[in-house]
């Protein structure tokens, strides 16, 4: 039923879009002052053999002309060799991945969770807007989003690890892993409140999207004339007002999880999560450039590929766009 | 016999700034049969009317009086009640424009979205009772057409398809509210002309401010100015000898009449003059026009005029 | 005065499509100067497309439109601009007419202080001149559009259109949006400027009997093109083409349902 | 509370701040990283804050610190904003071919993730606040002039700007005394609420170590105590003023941007009666 065309085009779109994001940082790379090798290598050793220097550029293709230098970077990006870390001296795609695992223990539930509670909240408050619970938990909100991210997170470690003491103070596990091995339920007791605060911050931005959306909505007649069938308040919520308002959410909702990533860098770094926000802050620190560019591209690729998938799922909950608007 | 019967019915807005009177103490009978037009000019409060006798002004809305529909006083009504007699007992259709049909459900599903409340119609029948319906009101392959959405279809078939859902429980009154406004010319013949049919024993209360749309379709009309009625009559005996000054103006001011302008400005709400609301654009007004405010007198048998001349 | 000869303007969808969507196609009409040429026809049916191409607001796609002799498509935009204080616009919806920002005042004095014209003090008599030609109180002059009536707000967007004394100017459906009695008297100004001024006018409209008491010829837009095209009286007594036919039948028709019940009104004859 | 009293209450919570990182030298008793004490130096009547761990004045790294803060949000917002607007009003107005290939290039760049890419950027050219302003700005614009081309464009096609053109008037008048007026309300609110939005971005990049270890600004001196366990320790005046800090100046913009995006927003308002 989809409009081929606008398919075609975004998928389109994407692909451009990873296109320039690997340009970028082929050239960043390359604009770098010496060379990606000789600073690789010189970042893991003092001595450079001579040899070794022309190995890698063999094997690296830098004696070739740019144009082909360029070709073998798009191979290998899609390949999944992303470079070495000047830092490590390890290879960054299976670094990144291994990191993001750690990191997904915490963003999954976060996300799904997030945007739940988000939805639900928004559209109940943009339902009732006007009404005391609502303007309570609009004026709760905005006051919670006005604060820092790194903010929340440090008070809360204050409070529930520091002084309540219900939480560890950070961490993926406790000291006991050294003898016993990973133990889920310990992992689980390390990511609740980096959970419980990242699950908030996706709240706070649906909630508000949704109110908007939601007020927008019974503004609107075709509320009016669901009224004037007789149909009542709750049919006319479920079947004509949330649909509409969730339509502009999908992209909402998308931007809001791509943004995410930024939520998690800060509480990965206050409660030492070993997922990649803290990698990002140690790579950032060290100026460990590959590391950098290969979570830039990981998060493109997530991005890009989620704002495809919100497309798509916008295109099929709205007919306008479904049909190609004339 | 009275299917509707419209007492003192007032509405008042309360706003940042105080409260904004918009219909003023509204007398008006509808009997069962009778098309009923209520002419104004935009402002005057008439779609206020319409909604305000189905319960469907927003929550600042202040409405006193009484609309008694069958023994019982709609505005005394609670909500479940009041659902009952939405799309049932009184349908509506509303001013046509390209947001009052929700655009992600298909008309289908909207026209027979009244059906499933109101009544036991499910499954096939529930398809063959819309089918019908659209057949009925002129739509073309309605096998087809249901299961497209609003945006593809054009203000004429629009129109069709708001009249169909309004006609789907078979309700005793209809409130149509500028069902023609916004169409072409041609369109909006047709659609008067399929108005004419599908109402021809049905009740009515029409709302529009068009004369020629009101002398269609009306049997009885009621002219309001600023909030109020100002005459009352069978329709054509109405435009045949108009007795207030605003109707004579409003006719005079018509396309096939000439041109003949009303001097000054409609007071806008809550902000009408002492006396006569009408009084100082009156050609015809007195000394007393600008002082005493004239209730709406009976005149001859069927019908009432608020004028002072016909004290 | 004006001289339309086979215009067009069409819209291609996309960079490489070659597809045309025709507004208005092949349109040739003339106006003499002082006269008033009504143009009807339906929404979409590239009535308003032609009247902003006849000022070129809108670029016509072919043809040729000649003002006084002049090719409009041949000016370059400076010499355009020279010419544009000759002819003028009223637009069909006096909400959007106006800039909300602005007070009338503004409005009406704007095209006066874009040409430069006069000193602020002339300036100023010649805003309350206009005031009054429009029938406009001059205690509205601080007002922004938001607080005026449609009525009100139609006027001084008149007010504007003639502050530069043109001789041409385009009425794109000034009174759809408005009520019956302020219909009236919009329309009652605007013949009164027409004689006054001496303009020529092309007057829009979907109305065929606004349009039968506003111009003496009339030309009948079906889809973009010009189905019927004469004195207005003719084509309302004998229409020759389909679409003009069930034009006139179906405003006869409520003619006769209105007409056949209106007796003898007027303003003046109240049945006391 | 009214909407214009908490308008109100902000714009002075502003001129607080902008007036303590304008007149720092004669505000901070000490400089940022002069060493004025012994560590760990709890409040007193010499060091108002007292001092952190290697004794330097926190209420004085707290005045100079504001200068960062403050010229990385308001700078990249600025710039932001005024890129957005110029190009969002020629896109709008003139519409066209122009119009057609830019908004494509932004639908393209539009899903590009901001965050990381700034963080690639300054590794790559390791730069200084004004940079990474500039940057910033840049990079956010590719937003701004979506939402600032949408209104433009509704507003070019609205019969009074062809009022305006008939009259003769000039495409630079047409853009700068009809459309940009009618803009402003959009405008004002994008660009109090992107203040806030890059100051809590450029203090939390700060805290993840953006800039080079001398900079002294609030992000960097959370971070500092952070890490060095000024909360296990207990010296709550280390981490506390700073973050204080951040929190009313964010909070401020935001109220203000709230109440902004309500007057300007008639369906909002109407809800709230």
């Amino acid at each position: 039923m989809i409009d081929g065309h606008y398919l075609l085009r975004r998928i389109g779109y994407s692909g451009a879009a990873f296109v320039i994001c690997v340009t970028l940082t082929f050239f960043i790379l390359h604009l770098m002052p010496g060379d990606y090798i000789t600073n690789y290598l010189l970042s893991i050793s003092n001595y450079l053999p001579q040899e070794a220097v022309d190995q890698f550029y063999q094997q690296y293709g830098l004696d070739r002309p740019l144009w082909e230098q360029y070709v073998i970077y798009v191979c290998n990006i899609l390949q999944g060799h992303w470079g070495y870390s000047y830092q490590y001296g390890l290879p960054v795609f299976p670094m990144i991945m291994q990191k993001l695992t750690w990191s997904l223990v915490i963003l999954l539930p976060a996300v799904l969770l997030g945007i739940a509670i988000g939805i639900v909240l928004g559209a109940w408050s943009g339902w009732k807007s006007g009404g005391k619970k609502d303007l309570a938990l609009f004026n709760f909100m905005i006051v919670f989003r006005a604060i820092p991210e790194f903010w929340w997170a440090i008070m809360a470690v204050w409070v529930f690890a520091f002084s309540l003491q219900w939480f560890p103070l950070g961490g993926f596990t406790s000291i006991s892993v050294l003898s016993s091995g990973l133990n889920p339920w310990d992992v689980l007791y390390h990511a609740i409140l980096p959970i419980c605060l990242l699950t908030s911050f996706i709240v706070a931005g649906n909630y508000y999207v949704m109110r908007n959306s939601m007020i927008a909505v019974i503004g609107e007649d075709y509320i009016t004339t669901a009224r004037a069938k007789g149909l009542d308040e709750r049919a006319v919520l479920w079947r004509h007002a949330l649909k509409n308002a969730l339509l502009p959410m999908v992209t909402m909702t998308t931007f809001q999880v791509a943004g995410i990533i930024m939520g998690s860098v800060f509480i990965e770094t206050v409660f030492s999560w070993p997922g990649i926000g803290l990698l990002t802050t140690d790579a950032l620190r060290m100026r460990d450039l590959p590391i950098l560019e290969g979570i830039f591209l990981l998060d493109a690729l997530m991005t890009i590929g989620a704002m495809l998938a919100a497309d798509i799922l916008a295109s099929h909950l709205d007919p306008r766009i479904r049909m190609g608007d004339q | 016999m009275s299917l509707l019967e419209i007492a003192g019915l007032s509405v008042q807005f309360e706003g940042r700034d105080g409260t904004v009177p918009v219909l003023d103490n509204i007398d008006l009978e509808i009997n069962s049969g009778d098309r009923v037009a209520l002419i104004g000019e935009s402002g005057c409060g008439k779609t206020v009317f319409g909604m305000s006798v189905m319960r469907l002004l927003p929550s600042n809305a202040r409405v006193t009086g009484s609309a008694r529909y069958a023994g019982r006083d709609l505005l005394l009504a609670d909500e479940r009640e009041m659902q009952q007699v939405r799309g049932k007992k009184i349908a509506m259709i509303s001013q046509n424009s390209a947001s009052v049909l929700n655009p992600v459900l298909t008309i289908g599903d909207q026209i027979a979205e009244s059906l499933t409340i109101h009544t036991s119609c499910r499954g096939k029948d529930l398809h063959r009772e819309v089918i019908a319906l659209l057949t009925s009101l002129g739509i073309e392959r309605p096998e087809e057409n249901m299961q497209k959405y609003p945006h593809q279809f054009s203000g004429g078939m629009r129109e069709r398809i708001l009249i169909a859902m309004a006609l789907a429980c078979n309700p005793d009154l209809i409130i149509a509210d500028e069902p023609t406004s916004g169409l072409d010319a041609l369109v909006k013949a047709q659609i008067l002309e399929l108005l004419r049919t599908v109402m021809q024993d049905r009740t009515l209360l029409l709302i529009t401010h068009d004369l020629g749309t009101a002398s269609a379709l009306a049997s009885h009309t009621a002219v309001m100015y600023a909030g109020e009625i100002v005459e009352y009559g069978p329709t054509q005996e109405l435009f045949t000898y108009p007795l207030h000054p605003y109707t004579q103006g409003l006719i005079a001011a018509s396309p096939s009449a000439g041109f003949h302008p009303i001097p000054g400005v409609s007071p806008a709400p809550g902000q009408v003059p002492p006396g006569c609301w009408f009084c100082p654009r009156c050609t015809c007004a007195t000394d007393r026009c600008s002082t005493g405010h004239p209730s709406l007198k009976k005149t001859g048998t069927n019908r009432q005029v608020r004028c002072l001349r016909y004290d | 005065m004006i001289e339309v000869d086979a215009v067009s303007k069409y819209y291609t969808s996309g960079f490489f499509s070659r597809i045309r969507t025709y507004a208005v196609e092949d349109v040739s009409l003339s106006i003499r100067r002082g006269e008033t040429l009504g143009l009807v026809g339906e929404s979409g049916s590239g009535k308003s497309t032609l009247g902003r191409m006849m000022l070129r607001l809108v670029e016509p796609s072919a043809g040729r439109i000649v003002f006084e002799g002049i090719d409009l498509r041949a000016l370059k935009t400076p010499a355009m601009r020279q010419l544009r204080p000759r002819m003028q616009i009223v637009f069909q919806d006096p909400d959007t007419a106006l800039d909300p920002r602005m007070t009338i005042w503004e409005s009406v004095a704007e095209p006066l202080m874009v040409w430069q014209q006069g000193s602020r003090h002339e300036r100023d008599d010649r805003v309350l001149e206009l005031f009054a030609m429009v029938g406009l109180q001059p205690e509205l002059a601080d007002r922004r559009p938001f607080e005026l009536s449609g009525g009100q707000k139609q006027r001084a967007a008149i007010a504007r259109a003639i502050a530069l004394e043109p001789e041409f100017i385009v009425l794109d459906e000034p009174t759809a949006a408005l009520d019956l009695s302020v219909q009236a008297q919009i329309l009652s100004l605007v013949q009164v400027l027409r004689k006054r001024m001496n303009l020529t006018l092309l007057f829009i409209s979907h109305d065929l009997q606004v349009v039968e008491q506003m111009s003496g010829s009339v030309a009948v837009l079906h889809k973009g093109r010009i189905v019927e095209y004469g004195r207005t009286a003719d084509i309302l007594h004998c229409p020759a083409h389909p679409y003009t036919i069930q034009l006139v039948e179906a405003a006869r028709r409520s003619e006769v349902w209105f007409g056949k019940q209106r007796g003898n009104p007027g303003p003046g004859d109240g049945a006391g | 509370m009214t909407r214009n009293a908490f308008l109100w209450i902000s714009v002075a919570i502003l001129a607080v701040y902008f007036t303590v990182a304008l007149l720092a030298p004669f505000i901070a008793p000490y400089g940022a990283t002069e060493i004025t004490g012994s560590p760990f130096q709890p409040p007193d009547s010499g060091h108002l804050f007292g001092t952190n761990d290697v004794g330097q004045d926190i209420f004085s790294q707290l005045v100079y610190g504001s200068r960062v803060t403050l010229i990385f949000g308001f700078c990249s917002a600025l710039l932001s904003v005024s890129i957005s607007t110029c190009a969002g009003i020629v896109l709008g107005y003139y519409g066209g071919n122009l119009d057609e290939v830019v908004c494509r290039i932004l639908d393209i760049l539009m899903p590009i993730p901001i965050f990381p890419l700034l963080i690639v950027l300054t590794t790559f050219f390791n730069p200084g606040i004004v940079q990474v302003s500039i940057l910033m700005g840049v990079l956010g614009s590719i937003h701004g002039i979506r939402l600032i081309r949408a209104p433009a464009l509704s507003l070019a096609e609205t019969p009074f700007i062809e009022g305006a053109r008939s009259i003769g008037a000039t495409d630079l008048r047409i853009m700068s005394r009809h459309i940009l007026p009618n803009l402003m309300p959009v405008v004002t609110a994008k660009f109090v609420s992107s203040s806030q939005h890059y100051l809590v971005m450029g203090v939390g990049l700060s805290f993840i170590g953006l800039w080079d270890t001398m900079t002294v600004d609030w992000g960097s001196m959370i971070q500092n105590a952070y890490s060095s366990g000024a909360l296990s320790l207990g010296l709550w005046w280390w981490i506390l003023p700073p973050g204080i800090a951040v929190v009313g100046i964010s909070l401020a913009l935001a109220l203000a941007g709230y109440s902004l995006e309500e007057s300007f927003n008639p369906r909002l308002e109407v809800n709230r009666i």
